[in-house]
């Protein structure tokens, strides 16, 4: 049976195909506008040209993220927590912790032998640790976001960020400009003000290996830098499709 | 990975350089220069013998000397023919005040505010609001825009210039735009419950969802910001005349909820308000300059 | 002409001390044999330890960003508790012997509980502590207290303290106390010999290192004091109210690195006067002295208020004290952010400096300080005390 | 299929919630017959201010904080004046709520209407064990003009580590604190009315632990939501003879309940715990879990052990004992003077009372509701990280990785028991809808 999940997130709308629950058709990520029904219908048909079917060939269609409940064309839904640590499985099954971070939020999942959530947290109000954060500093220093992620690597350390929000962290980068301290040691500050708010969301469920990181900013070579530095074990990512779909794989694996 | 589409910046307000062509500037015996590094804006004004000549609003860089220069050399350029050695004296303020090189003399925006806002509205003015890109200060002067007592806001950037830009920019709705659209709804409706600009994006996208039109919105969300604002007043006390500066004292949906709220109307200005403290500084620039020529 | 002030090196020494805290503590257990024993607020009664040999160290934090404590504490638990647990969990106290906590404040006691479990350490003792020291029953109650707690303690030390030892360990405390007192003394003149930022070091570092080696340093520090060439501009004279607060940073921008010039007269914290201000008065029963001087010393907030009628607060009283023989010009209150205690007197004391005419700043205080924010307000902040100059 | 249970309303439901509506207007009306008002913690010695006679009425702050957060629109009133006079938003929410009230002079009753003029009391009379009783008192004497304040300190230590120092620290003080009362009011005091009402204490606080108790069958006679409206008399007025009266009414309902099979909620399938006080303008939060998935709130350490008396620790601190505590009369103890009842009383409170356990340790907290969770026979704990009330957030994160450990599913989601603004409906229903699935439950209307 062919199956889809559709993953509605604030920033970012991802679809994913699959085959028998085995096999990946096709996937699709667009931009969420405002209208979350027309985008998951845009993404939907993308993936599906993308798979080179038809609709009335998907069986089942499953709607997850923060915008599941705005898919008309799905046949249920699945929470994120759920769908992220079925999807995380998925791709590595080795995997006990998930940390997802998507561009609004973070969380952090514990996953038992079978794959099953054994316990999960989730950010907190006022934590800025996600990817708009990057995106807003990314812009603010002029840089391509993929550019802002990796020269995070080149740098030395021991800038430091204290602003809780972002808003203020805006005012901290100026002042980091201010002081002429370089890009790569700005967005290294940036990556490991990140990592250390989603680590002290994850450090609540524990931290036990293999740890999967998944979400639009596994993309990011700086953020999974500091990761690793802040949690003190290797962290993983899927490796033969991108992160952030994972959680629609998961979707697409619902019953 | 699908390509991020950069959409259209709704957030950019309008910049704006200005001349007092009906002077001449050889004329005076002092000028004197404020810069207003702010977050979000820098003003440059120079002022001649304590009155207002020429000045520039523009928005702050991300990096702050290219700034305060491209804002000074702006002003230099309109005017036309004064240089930067014929000013007397500078006074650099603001959040990015020492960061300004050229400066003679750094002084907080919260003494500039109230100097200026003097200057604006003249000196019956007793409480003042000053609402900009990442803060919110409550002032209270006395007659000559000393500063008598001030509180500000910090431990949350809810309720500021940069949250209702990326409201502007989450709304697709211009900045300038933003303040008269929220006054269209016959009443307001409950605050949104959370101020913080963060989380009030996922409140917000909530309420589209909901059908919500967006003016709706916008007001649901002034409302909210407004009533933190008049709480931090109400803290300092507000004693009229009261008047706002700062950038948010364009936003008519702003200003007309904390009126109504507060039950005091603000005194409207003559000059634009968001270079109230460009202009303080440059009144300090003066008596500055004419304090170290006595000795 | 004696020497500069800022090149004293008492002041070099009570620095050192709070950076090498850690060293010195190892360092002294080694050539003493003795335990180390850190304790979590100010309420402890640390003549008790002294007397049966046992170094007690106050637990302070690091004032650099964590991200380990949030698992067991509260988001708004104070930032100080946040960063005293975040040592522990850290095991920067590794060296420790024990802990002891003398019931204050609820978030305080989380860190004991939590450093309890999750930090190992041999021994642990929590001792309830009267919260009501304004009542009259509390004094007797916090001696039976006392007496349980040095059972405690000789057990485990597998000591006895008898009467000398605790005169002898009083003493050296009392002394400690009388030496800090003359030099705050000192800073009533118009010309203070000592900053703020010294001041506090040196009480810091007093709830660190063994008294009697801190109380050498301050005889000669009092020495030196005598005519010591004070060669800064002393501008306007602050008082500095609130919370824990050993921030050196902040202390360092008010009074080294500002537009305006300003010094610290007075710091009210419990790592300022209140540690210290109050001796024990000896009388035969030693234990009713100790309990005594603990619930009579000027209050923590945690502790000050009244058991019957609607008088005002003990501390207070204090304050008003102290900003009057100090001739303070404006108060900084500060508060560790989320810190019940003192939010919960701050509009009263608002209203108190408002009466004294005195002008206030009030600030929230984070593990690690946002300096720039706070350079802007304290700037403003003198501006609006001085700076007649700017208007003409 | 779920098995489907009966269910029938509870007969002595109204008779609760008049109580409670009485209470806030006598308190309002108390000065019209010449009575006297007194204000302090629900966790004051009740028992004690009612030897100055029949026409005492007293207002207790943490139910008054409750009622004006029920009424959101109120509430963000009391809560921005409060703001505005510089009170920290991170101070206890009923506080926050209760100063408010002051400040505005404005008074909520019940019912939700609004009555001009803050009724000032003739004392306040509190306890203090959190960092804030005191001062919330104390402070409030200020703002209503110099109102005498009396704080009794119980912050003594954990019941099973009682000891007479101890008592004696107490029940001075209490005895202090009449002598007080006897100046403040002009009244003579009467120590038969005292006995009265500390057995009337008793009897109420240990029958609200036998109904506790009965819940755990199955399927459950009473759910939390309904046992907030149904505990709300202890925290008002456990005292009051009357109060006493009416638990034993509702303990005899629900042993009949419990006899006749009938359940709280018709489809029970999911039994499980809170924990911390609710956020009381979202109790919705029950009414959705029992609507999407047949899951009842058996209740709480909250519910339970705010005002009900249990034994608690056993003496070595190793085991917790969810039996209820003994009156004097089951305990074989007659009380005949004012000594012997306000030990009884103190003692009684210091030994019995969960809520006073908490604040000396984690471990007390943790057997204790582990212990909950196996004798009411629940399923998981769904905890309120509440920005309300830092003395329920003591030990909370500890218990939650304890309870893990031990392999009871634990959701958290944040909130305050008093300021509607920190609660986030989108985030709260995310959790509960992720938590009740990765627990292999689906929504009943999905299936
Ligand atoms: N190549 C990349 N490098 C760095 N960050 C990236 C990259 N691609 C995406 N991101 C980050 O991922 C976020 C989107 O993540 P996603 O999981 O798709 O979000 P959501 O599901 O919440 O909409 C963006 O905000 C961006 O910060
Ligand atoms: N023409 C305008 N109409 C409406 N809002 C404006 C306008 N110009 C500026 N603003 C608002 O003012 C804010 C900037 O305020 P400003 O006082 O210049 O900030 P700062 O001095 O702190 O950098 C902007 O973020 C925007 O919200
Ligand atoms: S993240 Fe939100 S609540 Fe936090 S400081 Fe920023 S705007 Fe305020
Ligand atoms: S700062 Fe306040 S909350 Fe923190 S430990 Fe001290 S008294 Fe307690
Ligand atoms: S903080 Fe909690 S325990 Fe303290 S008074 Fe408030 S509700 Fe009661």
């Amino acid at each position: 049976m062919i199956s889809a999940g559709v993953d509605v997130g604030s920033k970012f709308t991802k679809v994913v195909i699959m085959k028998d629950k085995k096999e990946i058709l096709g996937t699709a990520n667009l931009r969420t506008g405002v209208d979350h029904h027309k985008t998951a219908q845009e993404a939907f048909d993308e993936a599906l040209k993308n798979a080179g079917i038809e609709k009335d060939d998907v069986g089942r269609i499953i709607a997850t993220g923060f915008g599941k409940s705005s898919v008309p064309f799905a046949d249920d839904e699945v929470s994120q927590v759920v769908a992220a640590g079925r999807g995380a499985y998925f791709v590595r099954p080795s995997t006990r912790t998930v940390i997802e971070v998507g561009a609004e939020e973070s969380r952090g999942i514990k996953l038992k032998e079978d794959g099953s959530v054994k316990d999960f947290a989730l950010a907190d109000k006022c934590a800025a640790g996600a990817g708009s954060f990057v995106d807003a500093m990314a812009r603010y220093l002029e840089l391509p976001i993929e550019e802002f992620g990796k020269i995070s690597l080149t740098a030395q350390g021991g800038a430091a960020m204290n602003a809780q929000c972002v808003i203020f962290a805006e005012s901290e980068v100026v002042s980091l400009v201010h002081q002429n301290v370089p890009k790569e040691e700005i967005s290294r500050a940036i990556h490991d003000a990140i990592a250390d708010r989603v680590a002290s969301i994850v450090r609540r469920v524990g931290i036990e290996d293999d740890v999967l990181v998944i979400g639009g900013l596994a993309n990011d070579p700086g953020f999974l830098d500091s990761l690793k530095r802040e949690i003190g074990t290797e962290v993983y990512v899927p490796d033969s499709i991108a992160p952030e779909l994972v959680p629609a794989i998961g979707a697409a694996l619902s019953e | 990975m699908a390509e991020a589409v950069e959409q259209k910046e709704y957030w950019r307000w309008p910049e704006t350089i200005w001349v007092d062509e009906s002077k001449n500037w050889h004329d005076a015996e002092v000028i004197s220069c404020g810069i207003d590094l702010g977050s979000v804006s820098t003003q440059t004004v120079i002022m001649t013998d304590g009155e207002l000549y020429a000045y520039s609003n523009l928005r702050t860089g991300s990096s702050s000397l290219d700034s305060t220069e491209r804002a000074l050399n702006a002003v230099l350029e309109k005017i036309g023919d004064m240089k930067r050695e014929d000013i007397h004296y500078i006074v650099g303020t603001g959040y990015g005040r020492v960061s300004i090189p050229f400066a003679n003399k750094t002084i907080t925006e919260i003494a500039c505010h109230g100097r200026g806002a003097v200057y604006i509205y003249g000196n019956t003015v007793r409480t003042i609001l000053d609402m900009g890109g990442q803060d919110l200060k409550a002032i209270k002067v006395d007659s000559r825009g000393k500063v008598v007592n001030f509180l500000m806001n910090d431990k949350c950037a809810a309720g500021t210039g940069r949250g209702i830009e990326v409201m502007a920019d989450l709304l697709s709705i211009p900045i300038t735009e933003v303040g008269p659209l929220s006054l269209k709804v016959d009443e307001d409706p409950e605050p949104v419950s959370t101020t913080c600009v963060v989380f009030a994006k996922s409140e917000v996208l909530g309420l589209m969802r909901k059908g919500w039109p967006k003016e709706k919105i916008l007001a649901a969300f002034f409302r909210a910001m407004a009533s933190r604002v008049v709480e931090l007043l109400e803290r300092v006390g507000v004693e009229p005349d009261f008047a706002i500066t700062g950038g948010i004292s364009k936003n008519v949906g702003m200003v007309k909820r904390i009126e109504k709220m507060l039950g005091v109307k603000a005194l409207e200005p003559k000059i634009d308000p968001q270079t109230a403290g460009a202009i303080g500084a440059a009144l300090f620039g003066r008596a500055l300059y004419i304090k170290s020529q006595k000795k | 002409m004696g020497k500069k002030m800022e090149e004293l090196p008492q002041y070099k020494q009570f620095s050192e001390w709070i950076e090498n805290r850690h060293d010195y503590a190892k360092k002294w257990k080694q050539n003493n044999g003795g335990k180390v024993v850190g304790y979590i607020c100010t309420y402890v009664p640390e003549e008790i330890f002294y007397a049966a040999g046992v170094l007690p160290v106050r637990i302070l934090g690091s004032h650099e960003p964590e991200s380990i404590t949030r698992p067991y504490l509260h988001d708004m638990y104070c930032p100080f508790c946040h960063d005293a647990l975040a040592q522990g969990l850290e095991g920067r106290f590794d060296y420790l012997d024990g802990i002891m906590l003398a019931q204050s404040c609820l978030h305080m006691r989380q860190v004991f509980f939590t450093w309890e479990e999750r930090c190992g350490v041999d021994w642990s003792y929590y001792m309830e502590f009267p919260h009501g020291v304004n009542n009259p029953h509390a004094s007797e109650y916090l001696r039976s207290l006392l007496e349980k707690f040095k059972s405690a303690v000789e057990e485990w030390t597998g000591t006895t303290i008898s009467n000398k030892e605790l005169d002898e360990a009083i003493e050296i405390y009392n002394r400690n106390r009388e030496l800090m007192r003359r030099v705050y003394e000192l800073r009533k003149s118009d010309n203070p010999p000592i900053t703020g930022l010294h001041a506090m070091e040196m009480v810091v570092s007093s709830q660190m290192v063994d008294k009697r080696e801190h109380n050498e340093v301050l005889e000669s520090l009092l020495e030196d004091l005598q005519d010591v060439e004070v060669d800064r501009e002393i501008g306007t004279r602050l008082m500095i109210v609130g919370s824990e607060d050993d921030d050196r940073e902040f202390f360092r921008m008010v009074e080294y690195e500002q537009n305006y010039p300003a010094t610290f007269v007075f710091e009210e914290h419990c790592t300022g006067a209140r540690y210290f201000w109050n001796d024990v008065k000896p009388e035969e029963d030693r234990l009713m002295a100790i309990a005594k001087r603990y619930v009579t010393r000027v209050p923590c907030p945690a502790k000050d208020w009244p058991t019957k009628t609607i008088q005002g607060r003990r501390r207070f009283n204090w304050i008003e004290r102290w900003a009057k023989e100090y001739n303070v010009e404006g108060a900084i209150i500060m508060q560790q952010k989320f810190c019940d205690p003192h939010e919960l007197d701050i509009p009263a004391l608002r209203e108190l400096f408002d009466k004294l005419g005195i002008p206030h700043l009030f600030l929230e205080f984070d593990i690690t300080v946002p300096v720039g924010q706070f350079r802007t307000r304290v700037e403003a902040f003198l501006e609006s005390i001085g700076e007649e100059d700017l208007f003409i | 299929m779920a098995k489907e249970f009966k269910i029938e309303p509870l007969k002595v439901w109204d008779d609760f919630k008049k109580y409670r509506e009485k209470y806030y207007r006598d308190y309002l009306e108390a000065k019209d017959n010449g009575g006297i008002r007194w204000a302090g913690s629900a966790w004051a010695f009740d028992a004690v201010p009612a030897g100055l006679g029949e026409d005492v009425y007293p207002l207790t702050g943490e139910p008054y904080g409750a009622t004006v957060a029920f009424f959101k629109d109120f509430s963000l009133q009391a809560l921005e004046a409060a703001e505005r006079k510089g009170v920290a938003r991170d101070l206890c929410g009923y506080l926050r709520n209760y100063w408010g009230s002051i400040i505005l002079d404005k008074y909520v009753l019940a019912d939700g209407t609004i009555v001009e003029g803050f009724p000032k009391p003739d004392f306040n009379y509190t306890i203090h064990i959190c960092c804030t009783h005191a001062k919330w008192y104390h402070r409030a004497g200020e703002l209503e003009g110099g109102i005498p304040t009396y704080a009794v300190d119980i912050s003594v230590g954990p019941g099973y580590l009682l000891d007479d120092k101890k008592i004696d620290y107490v029940v001075r003080q209490l005895n202090d604190s009449i002598e007080w009362m006897e100046k403040v009011t002009g009244r003579e005091y009467d120590d038969e009315l005292l006995i009265k009402a500390v057995y009337a204490e008793a009897d109420s606080m240990t029958t609200w632990a036998k109904i506790c108790k009965l819940n755990q069958n199955v399927p459950a006679p009473l759910e939390e939501k309904s046992m907030f409206t149904l505990y709300a008399l202890l925290v008002l007025h456990r005292a009051d003879p009357r109060v006493a009266e009416l638990y034993h009414k509702l303990y005899e309902e629900t042993q009949d309940r419990v006899k006749r099979g009938i359940g709280a909620i018709s489809n029970e399938q999911f039994r499980f715990l809170t924990d911390n006080p609710p956020p009381w303008a979202f109790l919705n939060i029950y009414r959705y879990m029992e609507r999407e998935y047949g899951a009842v709130s058996l209740g709480s350490i909250y519910t339970f052990g705010l005002e009900g008396a249990w034994l608690g620790m056993d003496e070595k601190g190793e085991r917790w004992i969810w039996e209820p505590a003994p009156t004097p009369e089951e305990a074989g103890v007659e009380i005949t003077n004012r000594e012997e009842a306000l030990r009884w009383t103190a003692e009684y409170n210091l030994r019995y009372r969960p809520g006073w356990q908490h604040p000396y340790s984690h471990k007390i907290r943790k057997l204790e509701t582990l212990q909950m969770i196996r004798d009411w026979k629940a399923d998981a704990l769904i905890m309120h990280i509440n920005r309300g009330c830092e003395l329920w957030a003591l030990s909370e994160l500890e218990v939650r990785d304890y309870l893990v450990k031990h392999g009871i599913p634990v959701a958290t989601y944040e909130s305050n028991m008093a300021d509607p603004r920190d609660f986030d409906e989108a985030r709260t229903w995310n959790v509960i809808d992720s938590f009740m699935e990765s627990l292999g439950r689906k929504k009943l209307s999905k299936q």
